[in-house]
């Protein structure tokens, strides 16, 4: 989203959003990255969205193969990868067919004329030449060769392949678009220097398509409709950019250095969640042990083993995989065993839309399992805090001797965002159950007064040996108890043990207002949105209106009751069918509750939410 | 490895304080009683000692042991011992399943399990029926036996769990009668000895649903005529009077009476159970007559644990990371000023 | 629960509650079975609950190897095998130890002296002989010595083995009892003749000693606390005893024959749901396709692929086993293809209490599965209209091409009651959406407009052929389509097909008052419960008090709403910590409701409840 | 069985109007074209065919086939496709899957199908790799092997298919390279014809993440040398000039030359497919020099839809029930007057 001043296109902007599209060989990815992180560099917040095609290589010039990264930059927060375009970069036909419809009217885009063929055009299902037939007549079109302009670049650097010719053409499109908005060159010519250390050639032929753009830019003087972006005013300190399944995997990590404990995986690939898998192979220096099991169920298992045996385990997936993890679940819950399982979500049901977004996993996460189960479930809510919460995860499952669920989705773990680095030394203590000094009489289902955790007396510890399962047990030794009075009390005390992480959380608290005529409500990946659209919707003078963003889904937040009363009405926006408002309406009475809900795989838009809002709020 | 116990146990030191709740005359109490005797003689710590089982009469057996132990789901427990072995090598892990949990629910953990070849030691109560839901047909119930679940007669048929072991490339195979107390005892001493997946199959009556689905093999007086007892390095000789033995005859095994025309004990195939190429083995878990009994199977090969600390070891000597600081404050960083 | 006039011993009874108990071995199920087949012929409303050890055969004299039946006949409409005892026929000290506490103060006890010796006492954990020590004094205990008489009464017997003829004595005690309730012994004695055709050393054996318990109870005029009850006022007709999973089988034969389809089950094994798989195993003369399968998941996989195929497709399962099918029946769900799953719901979480009923698995049948994915869930309420909502699952699942969950418990799965026969030519027509004829534009995502149900095109129909999948689909061509819009509205008319359903079931209706004070609400196995405690509490002169039981719990019955405002207070009644309380409370805004919840794998008693009303209406 | 189709169809006939999106150059596009090539040959009726597959780029293949088909969940195509078979015996089904999806996720149902030996037919599509997902390894991938999740190197010895495939009992099983279109359809149609579970394992090139995994056998130029194409009753003879053939040494196949030291075409075995016996074509599904394809093991056997109709025919001729009704009113029935 952009947030002018007032609309007039020639203002100074606070932020501008950019898309750089092509075919999925195009390197827009790369092109993209490099512009998010000099922008970075140079102070700006960012915020960035990745949209691949799910096709692993889809035909060059097909629709459905067009790979885009979207990059939102600015001086002040950036709280979401934007809404609608201020300037879109298009390398060929099927690129423009498909993200037109993003630009806002009046605003630029770029394109590579040499890509606009005949075949092309017909592959991008165009009848007629866009670039000729009027129909982007409201937008200001630069229309560059890059492709000749390229290799004319390149003309005389001898032992260069026509591949590697035309793959550079992305750096001509970047070149161009850092001298419209005054970005340095260099730490992108670092990059290169880096990345082909040991070709020489393409260094040279990716460094002069660069300044080629860059100067073509300058010598056509190209103005966008927005003129430089100053440096955001973030906190002080050490920052980089960070994916939100990265966060996660190191969220890990800094919670088993944290706890002493060694960091177990057990995960089968899934998208979106498989990046974490990825990361956390990498870190074998680290003593990590990620296990890439048979299935789903193995994945589980092997975590529930591990913890069983002392490591911090933890467990990845997606949607589908979780459905599969149920039974297993339950055992966890049963055993009372610390058990990290991240989900993180993508459109459902069934397969569904595995590249997109949604929300639609919560009830899952809560019930999805037989008999009275209760786990603890929490949501990230930024790629940045996908750390944040990945640890906390681990906390409370270690502490309270509980499974925990920590819920991100497919928006916010493949965007990344500017993270301010902790050094695990700032991170919160955290104590584990564990007991190795055996004395009489101890009993493998003691509880901690406080907590009502039990005893992690893992296997190695002399005096410990017991037996736990997944029947039903005796109360205190653990033994296998058909008694139908234990049975309550044990559910009882299941229930009641993870009411009790309420004690250990941070209360709700709410941003712009703390009462009045409308609580926008949202859980996990949405807070951007929501976030900027309350932002706006106040900035532009309307009535105050609360924003209350929940991380803690199951227990709630103490004080939850009392901050919703606090307003009038309340609307819950979910890209879902509602589901957290079902959480809602189960915990408290006579709410004047409203939902909006979204399901296309996509995140909200600015536009649609303050829609919502002025409705409920005249 | 898990280091040796200094205290010398007795099979006491292993039994639980739990009544044991299998029908009198279970074969159950057979393995749980050899496996109590086995404890002591392999010189492990008692709190080294993990069984993890799954859902079954014989998933019971975790309880009855006075070790750590988990009585997990149907079916996981080769996965949920892989995370326990992986997390802490030093465990003696024991994987305790019937024939359904192992090779219906459980088969896909089963097989791969295996393939990895991680060092556990699984042993697979077979009474060729489901007991503890009271009699249903199981993956190696026989074609045509009636069960709660097959009243005119099982149309399914049977794998052979040795077979279905070794095609998922099983290192260690051994198989024992449920009514063999003095060689299980041994032959669990062998499994935990071998480093790799060890899988023995014990051919477990099941008094109430399958009783006597073994006698033909087992029974005391046919026992010697109709079982063959294998030890690595020894001639392929059974019988009570010792006097038959195995030939090869092209791809085939065949039986020879020594002393009959012009057999001798030389021409006596000699068991070679740690032997790479599986083909013999293969051969002799498929021999109806004798049937193959005692490790048929022990090829030393590379553990997943092994493999796995090897590579991390070089990786830690390859990194400049050693904390997770060294890893977040490395390479595109910038500074907000 | 016993419904006496008022609470004297000796008056004459509506009903009376009988247990008989004693080892695995001792034949209890037997014996309960013939006494209440033998009242049913008579005419009696029955009511049974058979209580088995989890282990398979527990050592011969333990407390945990008591084996238990027990009896409610009445002359009045009988709805649950009851609470409190009559009369307690202990073959053994265990026995005793284990169910005195469920003896009516004053009534009656008849033990077999000859088990009461020092080895059974210790197993039953005595310290002194109960029949001796005065604990028994506020009874009227039988004492006689069964095990003597019956061998007395086989002396001359040639040819009879020590076992089968200790093993008849059940057949001793339950002649006592038929002398008692002034029971005809013929149609055991048939039973006798039938059952042992080829043995009739044993059918003279048992028949012996079956009169000369019966003999002996005249001789001493045994007398117990309640006269004859005369038969129940039934409507006419054809009857039979039917236990509730049997019900359940039949009920889906019947469904199948009524569409005209080939029944498909695809189960694996699960305490308390394997008896449905027994019984339609039997089946093969109706061309039943009975497959085991190799777990849950390929369990409901081959219903899936069968469906696909064109036959009536079934998986059963209880709570666990739901679990690992979720990923799969959101397929199903995706597919939009007819599938009905049983769950008998047990103790849970985890394995939990196998043996045990809950009904803890509700919101699993919701939400168990990845994104948004409404199922039809139904639930069973007796043991007899187990066949009736079988056949409804059926009829659902065809006509709205959806899957249908079909909630039982392991009490009305379990326990037997008369069931009125039905012939199939009176049960509902059933039609499918089966296509034949192909005709030009035919798509695979057309929709009936009433029900908003697709067509079903199975293989081997020319001209139909199409791809299904768990993709995203285009909303007509159900080609993969991963356009943002269509998603939302398959989304939505996934949900609207479900919520349609509402058309075609009965509206709720309650019982005993249609406003007041106070309505109880309850669902699936505990009508029984409710129905008797509202009915006494009612009777008790108290406020009036209404019943609503629901059947059906999505989509919940089109009046739902108009029935629960008519009263000031709702009270739900679960056996779990509180699920379908929660439905309500996401459905309808501002009711006041209350809740009454048992965890103990055991049905409500009708003090507990009689008293929570009590509560609520003062 | 399924009816023959009276109207004679091209491969046209099979293509659906789906666009294919499977990479350029993928090994895929052969196995669809081959098999839109072979359909024709079988003589089935273009309704009587059901494509169901798994998830992976493989089980995209459903979607490209102008038939009935399901692009079903990861793994449960073989549970899904036995109830398809089941319900119509009439139906020609097959199950199109990947490494990944049939021994990974889907190993379970992929060993029971096979144990259970009902009529369908199983193309796995072995690329020794997760695909779809972007590169992950699988439990073909070789160890040592770098993928997006092992970048170190794989630990986890692999499962050779057909190895795995004979020990859960396969009837029938083949292996064929993912660039030989012609052998491939002539085995797709024997498949077909096979009355049993038919596995036929593609050695698939992954062009964009396991480029070249079987470049030393598939490669033109090497082909004829490094595999021998087995035909039933034909001898085991292999090499661009045909001189090479396969001779058993004890348990171990040999490599002669036909010419040298004496040997003839004679002394070459001849492949018997049909054998009951697997040992030799385990040993032949083992070899690495040269790489057996084609149909390694054939083997006829009753199908599990054969023994189900025998019993129900059986069950009918001798009950009393033929509608419900029958049922319900029979045996222990009384009357409320
Ligand atoms: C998920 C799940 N499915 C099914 C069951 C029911 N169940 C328990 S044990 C068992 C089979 C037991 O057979 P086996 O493994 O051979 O053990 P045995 O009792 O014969 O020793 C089954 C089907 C269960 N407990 N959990
Ligand atoms: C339940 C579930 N788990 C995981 C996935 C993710 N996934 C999709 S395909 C696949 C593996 C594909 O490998 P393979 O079967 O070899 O097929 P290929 O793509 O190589 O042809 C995985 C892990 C999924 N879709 N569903
Ligand atoms: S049912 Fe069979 S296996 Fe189970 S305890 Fe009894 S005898 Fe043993
Ligand atoms: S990723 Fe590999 S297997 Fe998948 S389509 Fe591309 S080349 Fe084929
Ligand atoms: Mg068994
Ligand atoms: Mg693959």
């Amino acid at each position: 989203m952009i947030t002018t001043k007032n609309n007039g296109p020639v203002e100074v902007l606070e932020g501008v959003v950019i898309r750089f599209v092509g075919d999925s060989g195009d390197g827009m990815q790369l092109t993209g990255t490099q512009f998010s992180d000099t922008s970075a560099m140079f102070g700006n917040d960012i915020a960035t969205f990745p949209n691949y095609p799910a096709e692993i290589r889809a035909p060059q010039g097909s629709l459905y193969g067009v790979s885009g990264f979207q990059v939102h930059i600015g001086s002040v927060e950036v709280s979401t990868p934007g809404d609608d375009l201020d300037l879109l970069v298009a390398m060929n036909p099927a690129g423009l067919k498909t993200n037109l419809h993003a630009v806002k009217p009046g605003h630029t885009i770029i394109v590579d004329t040499d890509s606009f063929t005949k075949k092309n055009l017909e592959k991008a299902k165009y009848e007629s030449n866009p670039l000729e037939d009027g129909s982007l007549d409201n937008y200001s079109v630069i229309e560059v060769a890059m492709t000749s302009l390229t290799k004319e670049a390149l003309k005389d650097v001898v032992g260069l392949d026509n591949k590697s010719i035309t793959r550079s053409k992305n750096m001509f499109a970047l070149g161009m678009v850092y001298w419209m908005y005054h970005r340095e060159k260099d730490y992108t010519i670092d990059f290169f220097n880096k990345k082909f250390k040991n070709k020489p050639l393409i260094i040279e032929a990716n460094t002069k398509v660069l300044n080629a753009g860059y100067f073509f830019a300058e010598t056509l003087e190209l103005i966008p409709n927005s003129y430089t972006i100053s440096p955001a005013k973030m906190e002080k300190g050490t920052y980089r950019i960070i994916m939100g399944n990265a966060a996660t995997a190191w969220g890990l990590l800094a919670a088993a250095e944290k706890s002493g404990l060694e960091l177990f995986l057990g995960s089968y690939p899934i998208t979106p969640a498989t990046d974490i898998l990825h990361e956390l192979v990498k870190h074998k220096h680290f003593g990590v042990k990620a296990f890439q099991a048979e299935d789903e169920i193995a994945g589980i298992s092997s975590a529930i083993g591990a913890s069983f045996a002392g490591d911090l385990a933890v467990t990845t997936t997606s949607g589908p995989g979780l459905a599969l993890k149920g039974e297993a679940l339950g055992l966890a819950m049963m055993i009372e065993l610390p058990l990290v399982v991240v989900n993180v979500q993508r459109g459902g049901p069934s397969t569904g839309l595995p590249t997109k977004t949604e929300q639609s996993d919560l009830l899952q996460a809560m019930y999805g399992r037989n008999g009275e189960s209760p786990v603890v479930v929490i949501a990230a809510s930024t790629p940045a805090n996908c750390f944040n919460y990945a640890f906390e995860a681990a906390k409370l499952a270690l502490e309270h001797m509980t499974p925990v669920i920590l819920l991100t989705d497919g928006y916010i773990a493949n965007g990344s965002a500017p993270w301010k680095v902790i050094s695990v030394k700032d991170m919160p203590e955290i104590k584990t159950n564990k007991v190795t000094e055996y004395s009489e009489n101890w009993h493998p289902y003691d509880r901690h007064e406080d907590t009502l955790a039990r005893d992690w007396a893992v296997p190695g510890t002399p005096g410990f040996e017991h037996r736990v399962g997944g029947l039903e047990k005796d109360s205190i030794t653990g033994n296998v108890s058909y008694v139908p009075e234990n049975h309550e009390k044990m559910t009882h005390l299941r229930a009641e043990k993870i009411k009790r992480v309420q004690n250990y959380i941070p209360n709700l608290k709410t941003e712009f207002a703390t009462e009045g005529d409308l609580l926008v409500v949202g859980w996990g990946g949405t807070y951007g949105s929501l976030h900027s659209a309350v932002k706006q919707f106040n900035e532009d003078g309307n009535k105050k209106v609360g924003l209350a963003h929940f991380n803690y889904i199951n227990p709630l937040p103490k004080n939850t009751e009392e901050v919703l009363r606090k307003f009038k009405k309340i609307i819950v926006c979910e890209l879902n069918s509602g589901q957290f408002v079902n959480v809602l309406k189960m915990n408290f009475k006579n709410l004047d509750i409203y939902q909006h809900n979204k399901v296309q795989g996509l995140p909200f838009a600015n536009s649609e939410l303050i829609d919502q809002f002025k409705q409920l709020v005249k | 490895m898990e280091t040796t116990a200094e205290k010398k146990y007795t099979f006491k030191d292993f039994q639980s304080d739990q009544e044991v709740r299998w029908c009198p005359g279970c074969d159950d109490y057979v393995i749980l009683r050899s496996m109590q005797k086995a404890l002591p003689e392999m010189g492990v710590k008692k709190e080294d000692v993990v069984f993890i089982s799954g859902i079954g009469c014989s998933s019971r057996f975790p309880y009855y042991m006075n070790t750590y132990g988990m009585h997990s789901i149907h079916g996981r427990a080769p996965g949920i011992a892989t995370g326990t072995k992986l997390a802490n090598p030093d465990l003696s892990v024991w994987v305790m399943t019937g024939d359904g949990d192992s090779m219906a629910i459980g088969g896909n953990h089963f097989i791969h399990v295996l393939r990895r070849n991680i060092d556990l030691n699984i042993v697979m109560f077979n009474n060729e029926i489901y007991g503890l839901t009271k009699g249903q047909f199981s993956p190696t119930s026989l074609v045509g036996q009636k069960t709660k679940s097959s009243p005119y007669g099982n149309t399914q048929p049977p794998f052979l769990p040795g077979e279905l072991a070794l095609g998922a490339k099983a290192r260690f195979f051994a198989r024992i009668g449920g009514n063999n107390p003095k060689d299980m005892t041994r032959i669990l001493i062998e499994a935990h000895k071998f480093k790799g997946t060890s899988l023995i199959e014990v051919l477990q009556n099941c008094v109430i649903f399958n009783d006597g689905c073994y006698t033909q093999y087992t029974d005391k007086v046919v026992k010697e005529d109709k079982q063959i007892y294998l030890e690595h390095g020894k001639p392929m000789i059974f019988g009570k009077n010792k006097d038959k033995g195995l030939v090869l005859n092209g791809l085939k095994l065949e039986v020879v009476t020594i002393g009959e025309n012009g057999i001798t004990e030389k021409d006596i195939l000699v068991h070679d159970a740690k032997e790479k190429d599986p083909t013999m083995h293969q051969m002799l878990v498929r021999l109806e007559y004798p049937l193959a009994t005692g490790v048929i199977r022990s090829f030393n090969d590379v553990t997943l644990e092994e493999r796995e600390n090897a590579l991390t070891e070089q990786v830690k000597a390859n990194s400049k990371f050693t904390k997770t600081d060294d890893l977040f404050f490395s390479g595109e960083t910038y500074e907000v000023k």
